[in-house]
C-alpha cells in the first residue's frame, strides 16, 4: 500500500491496550504504526492518534485524571483542534473526558463491579471517519472491560449531545433495541461512545481491538480500524 | 554459649525453636546479633526453608525432555515449540488473605507475577484456586478475595483466564488463595536468578521500602490464633500500577546484556532475595548497605529494612560498570533504583548500615542451614463409611440435576470471571467457562492451554488417590481443548503437619502426586507449600494439593470448546462409568454425606482416553469435548448444552448391572469425556476407540431446547440455565 | 501546612457506592440511616509558611487535579500546624 | 443528624494512591507538596434525635462496615442540623 495510514498509539505508564491496538494496526490491518510515549512532545506525523485502554497512573484518584497532564496530551489537544483524528478507547475515553476534549465523565459502574464481557453496540453515526465502513443502525458485537464506564453528563450537556447527534454507539440487545437490560454499566441513555461536535474526536468504552480476528470471538472491531484507514487515506490522497 | 543468651520471647517473635537456635550457635560458633537473628528467623521459617516438606518434595518427578527449568528457581519452564518456553508457578497467599482478603489476594497475585518476570518471561495469564467456607457467612472473605484478584490483575493488564472456587465448611476460618502465573520467553533468553561474578552490582528497584509485613514469612508458618490481630500492621498494600511499570522496565532490560540476573523480593524481602540469589552460585556472597535502600518511612532500622516485605520490588544483578545503562531504563519508567551492594566471592552475606557492619552470615547457613524437621505420619481411621446399597434411587433425576447445577460448587462461574479482565493481550482463544483456558502464542500457530484443579473432598477421603485424581482431572481439562498436557506446578495446602494425621495426609498426597505425574509423563517444575492452615489447632482444612498444569496444541485452529456446536451431532460418552458415588457432589447435595471411597483411577486407562481424544481432535472428527467430572454425566451433559445453547435428546439410560441408575447419571468416574461429532465421523470415531481400547457409547443427538432422556427426565435449557447461573448474582 | 480536602459527588450524580453502603448498614441493623454519600478525603502536606498562599495553591490543585467539576464538588480547610487530628 | 466520617489509611500502611497523586501534583508544578494521603469521606444521614446515641451508632458503623480496621483509621463528627456545609 503506497500511502499507508500512520497510526500513533499513546503509551502512558499503566496503559495495557497499546500492544493490542498495535497488533491489530500492524499485523491484522497492515498499516503503519508508531508508539507515542507519554513524555513525547511530538506526534511524529501520525494521521490518527489512539489513546488506548489501561489504568494510566493506576487510575488513582480518578480514571484519566493524572494522564491528561502528560506532555503528549498537549499535542493531542492541538492536533484535535486542527481536525486530526483522535480515538480514545476505554481508558482513552476517560482521559479525553478529563482533558475536556469530550464532554461528560465516566463514573463507577452501577454494579460497582468491573465487567469484562461481550456487549452489542448500535451504531448511530456512519458518516464519521471512525465508522464509515459500518452500516446505518448496524449492531456490532464488541467486548467491554472496565470498572468505571458509566457515562455521565449534566442534563443540558446530554440533550445537547443528543440534539447534535454526537452519540455514536449505544449499548443495545442483539436485535439493536436500546433497552435497560443491555446496559452493562448504568451509562445515561445507554451511551457507549460519543464524538465531539466536529466529528474528529471519538471516545468509546468498548474494545474494538479485542474483536478484530475470528479466533478472538469476532471481527466487528476491525470495521472501525478499517474505517479510519480508508478515510484517512482519502484525506491523504485528496 | 548457651540458649540463655536470648530470651524465649524473642525466639518466638522470630519463630525459631530453641533447637533451631542451638543449631545456629553450633554452625555460627557465636551468638547471632539482633539483625542476624531476624534474618535467620525468616529464612528458616517453614515458608522459606520448607523444613517440613523438602524431603517429601524430592519424590516428585521434575525432569523430562521438555523441561528447561525445574524446581529451585523462581518459576519452572518447559519448551512448547517454535523456540518458546512457558514459565509458570503457583503460590499460596492463604494467611494474608484470611486477615485482609482484598490486599492478601491482590499481593498474592502481584507476588507470583514477579516470580515469572524474574525468569525473563513476559507474564501472559493468571489463574487462581480458591476455597471458602459456605456462603453467605464467608462473604467477607469471598468478596474481598475476588475483588483483590481482579483489582490487581485488571489494573496490571494480565488476563485472569482460569481458576476454581469451592465452598466447604472446613475453609470457613482458613480460606485458601492460590495464584498462578504463566509467562512466555524465548528459550534462549530464559534468565536464572544467580548472583554470578564477583564485583557485579546489586541494584534494588521499584517501591520504596516501608515497614510492611515484617515477619510475614514467619506469620505464614504459624496457625492463625487470636494473636494474629496483633500482627496486623504487617498487612501489605499492593500497587499494581507500580508493578506494571516494573514489568515493562524488566522487559526492556532484555535489550541490554548488562543484566546478569533478576530476583523478585517476596517473603522475607531483601534478606531472602540476596541470600537466594547468592545461594544459587557456589561460593558466592554479597555485601549490601541498607543505608542505600530508598525508604518510605523515617526511622527504619537495619532490621526493618532487611525484613520488610514491601511489595513491587526487584533485585537486579548488573555487570560492574554498567549500572547507568540499567538505571536509565528504570528512569524511563519513573522507577527509583539504587545500587545497594555487590556480589562477593566469600560466601557471606554481609550487611552494612553506612560504615557499620550490622550482620555477617554465611549464605549457606541462611539458605540451607535450617535443620530439616523429621515428622511422623500416622494414618487416621479412614472416613469412608458409605453403604451405597442403602442409598435410595433418585426419585426424580431431573430435579436432582437442577439441584446439583444450583449447588455452590457447580454453578456457572460467569459472575466471577466477568469481574476479571480475561481478554487483555488479544491472545485468549478459549475464554474461561469451559475446561482449560487457551492462549495463542502470537506469531505462531501454538496454543497454550492452562488450568488449576483439585477436588479436596477426594483428598480428604483418600489423600493418595485424591492427589492422583487432581492430576488426572487437570490433564483431562487440558486434553478437552485438544492440547497435550506438558507439565505441572503444585501448591500443597495442608493443616498443621506437627499433627501426625496431617503429616500422613501430606506424605500420601505427595506420593499420589508423584505417582500420577510419573505415569502421565508430567514433570513437576515448580510449586509451593502452605502449611498450618488451621485455626487454634481446630477446623483443619481438607488436604488441598492444587494442581496447575499447562499443555500445548500445535495449531490452535484445531482447539475444541466444551459446548455443543451443531444440531444433529452425535453426543458421545468416552470412557466407562462405575458405581463411583463416593465423595461425589450428588452424595453431598442429595444425601448430605461427604463419605465413601473416591472414584478408582486407572492411570493407564486415563492415558489411553487422552490419546484417543487428542487423535480425534487432531483429525478434526470432534466438534466439542468436555471433561466429565463433578456432578457426573448429567451435569457434564447439561454444561455442554448450556455452553453451546443446544439441547440433547437421548434414549432412556438402561445401566447394565451392577451399574446403578443413580451412578449412571451422577457418578464421578474419572477418565471420561463427553464429546460431539458429526454422524459421518462416527465410523472413524468407532475405529479410533477400538484402536485405543476405550469405550465409546452414544448418549444422544444434539438438538432442541431441553435435555431429554426418554421417559426418565426432560428439563428445559431455560430451567437449567436459571439453576446454573444462580451464583451470577452473588 | 496541612490541607484537608473533601471531594464529594455532586448531588445530581448517581452514587451507587453510597447506595450499596446504605443497604449494607441497613442490613446490619442500622435502620436509622436514611442516606449515605461517599466521597474522597485527601490530605496534602505543603511546605509553605503562608496560609493565604497555601489556600490559593490548594484551590488550584483541586481545580486542576483533585476534583472533576463535571461530577464533583470540593471543599477544604487548612491548618498551619502539622498536627494530625 | 448528619455524621461526617473520614477514613484514612493507617500511617504505616502503604498508600499507593497518595504516592501517585503526590507525583502528579509535583509534575504539575506544585513542588511544595511534601506528602499526600488519600482516604474516604462518608456522609451518613441518621434519623435520630440524640447526638449521644448517634455518636455510638456511627462508631459501631465504622467498626463494622465503614472502615477496615486492619489497614484504616477513622474519625467522625456529628452535626445535629441537617445542613450541608
Ligand atoms: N510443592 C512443590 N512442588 C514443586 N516445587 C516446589 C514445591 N514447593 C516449592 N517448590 C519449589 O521450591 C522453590 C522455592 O519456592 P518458594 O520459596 O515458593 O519460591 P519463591 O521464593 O520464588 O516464591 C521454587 O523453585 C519452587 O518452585
Ligand atoms: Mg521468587
Amino acid at each position: 500500500m503506497e500511502s499507508a495510514v500512520k497510526f500513533g498509539v499513546v503509551v502512558f505508564p499503566g496503559t495495557w491496550s497499546d500492544r493490542d491496538c498495535g497488533w491489530v494496526i500492524d499485523q491484522v490491518l497492515g498499516q503503519e504504526l508508531t508508539y507515542l510515549w507519554h513524555k513525547d512532545a511530538d506526534l511524529k506525523g501520525c494521521d490518527c492518534i489512539i489513546l488506548p485502554g489501561g489504568f494510566a497512573y493506576g487510575d488513582y484518584l480518578r480514571t484519566g485524571a493524572i494522564a491528561r497532564f502528560a506532555p503528549v496530551m498537549e499535542k493531542v489537544g492541538e492536533f484535535a483542534d486542527r481536525g486530526g483524528l483522535v480515538w480514545g478507547i476505554c481508558n482513552g475515553f476517560q482521559v479525553l473526558c478529563e482533558a475536556g476534549l469530550l464532554p461528560g465523565a465516566l463514573i463507577r459502574n452501577a454494579s460497582l463491579e468491573f465487567r469484562c464481557e461481550w456487549t452489542n453496540l448500535a451504531v448511530e453515526r456512519t458518516d464519521l471517519a471512525f465508522t464509515s465502513q459500518c452500516e446505518e443502525r448496524e449492531v456490532l458485537r464488541v467486548p467491554i472491560a472496565h470498572g468505571e464506564g458509566s457515562y455521565f453528563a449534566d442534563p443540558a450537556t446530554l440533550s445537547h449531545l443528543e440534539q447534535r447527534g454526537q452519540v455514536v454507539f449505544r449499548y443495545c440487545d442483539a436485535n439493536g433495541r436500546v433497552v435497560p437490560n443491555a446496559n452493562p454499566n448504568g451509562s445515561l441513555h445507554n451511551i457507549a461512545g460519543i464524538v465531539n461536535a466536529r466529528g474528529n474526536v471519538l471516545g468509546m468504552m468498548p474494545h474494538p481491538e479485542r474483536c478484530s480476528e475470528a479466533e478472538l470471538g469476532g471481527t466487528d472491531g476491525l470495521k472501525l480500524f478499517r474505517s479510519v484507514a480508508e478515510s484517512a487515506m482519502k484525506v491523504l490522497v485528496s | 554459649m548457651s540458649i540463655k543468651s536470648v530470651d524465649e520471647r524473642r525466639l518466638r517473635e522470630v519463630a525459631l525453636t530453641p533447637d533451631e537456635y542451638r543449631a545456629i550457635l553450633e554452625q555460627l560458633k557465636r551468638a547471632p546479633n539482633e539483625v542476624e537473628l531476624g534474618m535467620l528467623g525468616v529464612l528458616w521459617s517453614e515458608h522459606c526453608s520448607y523444613k517440613s516438606s523438602k524431603a517429601l518434595l524430592r519424590r516428585l518427578p521434575s525432569s523430562g525432555p521438555g523441561v528447561v527449568q525445574g524446581p529451585g528457581e523462581n518459576a519452572g519452564a518447559v519448551e512448547i515449540g517454535d523456540g518458546w518456553a512457558a514459565v509458570f508457578k503457583v503460590e499460596s497467599h492463604n494467611h494474608p488473605s484470611a486477615i485482609e482478603p482484598y490486599q492478601g489476594a491482590a499481593t498474592g497475585v502481584g507476588g507470583i507475577i514477579r516470580d515469572v518476570i524474574a525468569m525473563g518471561a513476559r507474564p501472559i495469564a493468571l489463574l487462581n484456586s480458591l476455597r471458602f467456607g459456605p456462603m453467605p457467612a464467608s462473604s467477607r472473605h469471598f468478596e474481598g478475595v475476588v475483588a483483590g484478584i481482579g483489582g490487581y490483575g485488571n489494573c496490571i493488564g494480565i488476563p485472569t483466564v482460569g481458576g476454581e472456587v469451592y465452598f466447604e465448611e472446613c475453609y470457613a476460618n482458613n480460606p485458601l488463595v492460590n495464584a498462578m502465573c504463566v509467562g512466555l520467553v524465548r528459550t534462549d533468553q530464559l534468565m536464572r536468578a544467580r548472583a554470578e561474578g564477583t564485583g557485579n552490582s546489586l541494584v534494588l528497584v521499584g517501591a520504596d521500602t516501608g515497614r510492611d509485613g515484617i515477619h510475614g514469612a514467619s506469620f505464614a508458618s504459624l496457625e492463625l490464633d487470636e494473636r494474629s490481630s496483633e500482627r496486623r500492621p504487617a498487612v501489605q498494600v499492593g500497587n499494581p500500577f507500580l508493578e506494571k511499570c516494573l514489568l515493562e522496565a524488566c522487559m526492556d532490560l532484555s535489550h541490554t546484556d548488562a543484566v546478569i540476573a533478576i530476583q523478585d523480593l517476596g517473603a522475607a524481602g531483601l534478606t531472602s532475595a540476596v541470600a537466594e540469589c547468592a545461594g544459587r552460585v557456589d561460593g558466592a556472597g554479597a555485601r549490601i548497605d541498607v543505608a542505600r535502600v530508598p525508604r518510605r518511612e523515617r526511622g527504619m532500622t537495619p532490621y526493618d529494612v532487611m525484613l520488610s516485605e514491601s511489595q513491587e520490588r526487584m533485585l537486579v544483578v548488573v555487570q560492574r560498570g554498567r549500572e547507568r545503562e540499567v538505571e536509565s531504563i528504570f528512569e524511563a519508567w519513573d522507577l527509583t533504583s539504587a545500587a545497594i551492594g555487590e556480589v562477593t566471592g566469600d560466601g557471606l552475606l554481609t550487611v552494612f548500615d553506612g560504615r557499620d557492619e550490622v550482620a555477617r552470615l554465611p549464605v549457606k547457613l541462611l539458605t540451607d542451614g535450617a535443620p530439616m524437621r523429621r515428622l511422623v505420619g500416622f494414618a487416621p481411621e479412614p472416613p469412608y463409611g458409605l453403604d451405597v446399597d442403602a442409598l435410595p434411587p433418585p426419585a426424580d433425576p431431573g430435579a436432582s440435576l437442577l439441584r446439583l447445577l444450583a449447588s455452590p460448587n457447580l454453578t456457572s462461574r460467569r459472575g466471577l470471571f466477568r469481574r476479571y479482565d480475561h481478554m487483555v493481550g488479544d491472545s485468549t482463544v478459549i475464554a474461561p467457562g469451559g475446561d482449560a483456558a487457551m492462549l495463542r502464542v502470537k506469531g505462531t500457530r501454538l496454543g497454550l492451554a492452562m488450568t488449576t484443579d483439585c477436588n479436596a473432598r477426594y483428598c480428604h477421603l483418600d489423600p493418595h488417590l485424591g492427589a492422583q485424581l487432581a492430576v488426572a482431572e487437570a490433564a483431562r481439562n487440558i486434553v478437552a481443548t485438544g492440547a497435550r498436557p506438558l507439565a505441572v506446578t503444585d501448591c500443597l495446602n495442608f493443616a498443621n503437619p506437627d499433627r501426625p494425621e496431617v503429616y500422613w495426609e501430606l506424605e500420601e498426597a505427595v506420593a499420589g502426586l508423584a505417582h500420577a505425574c510419573r505415569l502421565l509423563d508430567l514433570p513437576v517444575v515448580s510449586g509451593n507449600v502452605s502449611l498450618y492452615n488451621d485455626s487454634n489447632g481446630e477446623s483443619a482444612i481438607y488436604p488441598t494439593p492444587v494442581i496447575g498444569m499447562v499443555g500445548v496444541i500445535d495449531d490452535y485452529e484445531k482447539r475444541l470448546g466444551a459446548g455443543l456446536r451443531v444440531e444433529g451431532d452425535f453426543v458421545l460418552m468416552i470412557g466407562s462409568t462405575h458405581n463411583d458415588l463416593g465423595g461425589s457432589e450428588y452424595l453431598k447435595v442429595e444425601h448430605g454425606h461427604v463419605a465413601g471411597r473416591p472414584p478408582a483411577l486407572d492411570l493407564t486407562r486415563e492415558k489411553a482416553v487422552h490419546r484417543l481424544i487428542l487423535a480425534a481432535a487432531q483429525s478434526g472428527y470432534l466438534h466439542s469435548a468436555h471433561d466429565c467430572a463433578e456432578g457426573g454425566m448429567l451435569v457434564g451433559l447439561a454444561e455442554c448444552c448450556l455452553l453451546g445453547g443446544i439441547g440433547v435428546r437421548c434414549p432412556a439410560v438402561r445401566p447394565e448391572p451392577p451399574l446403578r441408575l443413580d451412578a449412571a447419571f451422577f457418578a464421578e468416574s474419572p477418565s471420561r469425556f463427553i464429546v460431539s461429532a458429526a454422524s459421518r465421523a462416527m465410523p472413524e470415531m468407532q475405529s479410533l476407540a477400538r484402536r485405543h481400547n476405550v469405550e465409546l457409547s452414544l448418549l444422544g443427538l444434539a438438538g432442541g431446547d431441553s435435555i431429554e432422556f426418554e421417559g426418565q427426565l426432560k428439563v428445559s435449557l431455560a430451567e437449567l440455565r436459571a439453576a446454573w447461573e444462580s451464583m451470577v448474582a452473588v | 501546612m496541612i490541607a484537608r480536602v473533601i471531594v464529594t459527588p455532586k448531588p445530581v450524580v448517581n452514587d451507587p457506592q453510597g447506595l450499596t453502603v446504605k443497604q449494607g448498614l441497613t442490613s446490619l441493623g442500622f435502620r436509622e440511616v436514611s442516606d449515605v454519600r461517599i466521597g474522597k478525603y485527601i490530605e496534602v502536606n505543603l511546605d509553605t509558611s503562608s496560609e493565604h498562599e497555601a489556600r490559593e495553591r490548594v484551590e488550584a490543585m483541586c481545580r486542576q487535579l483533585l476534583a472533576n467539576h463535571v461530577i464533583e464538588d470540593f471543599r477544604f480547610d487548612i491548618e498551619p500546624e502539622h498536627k494530625r487530628r
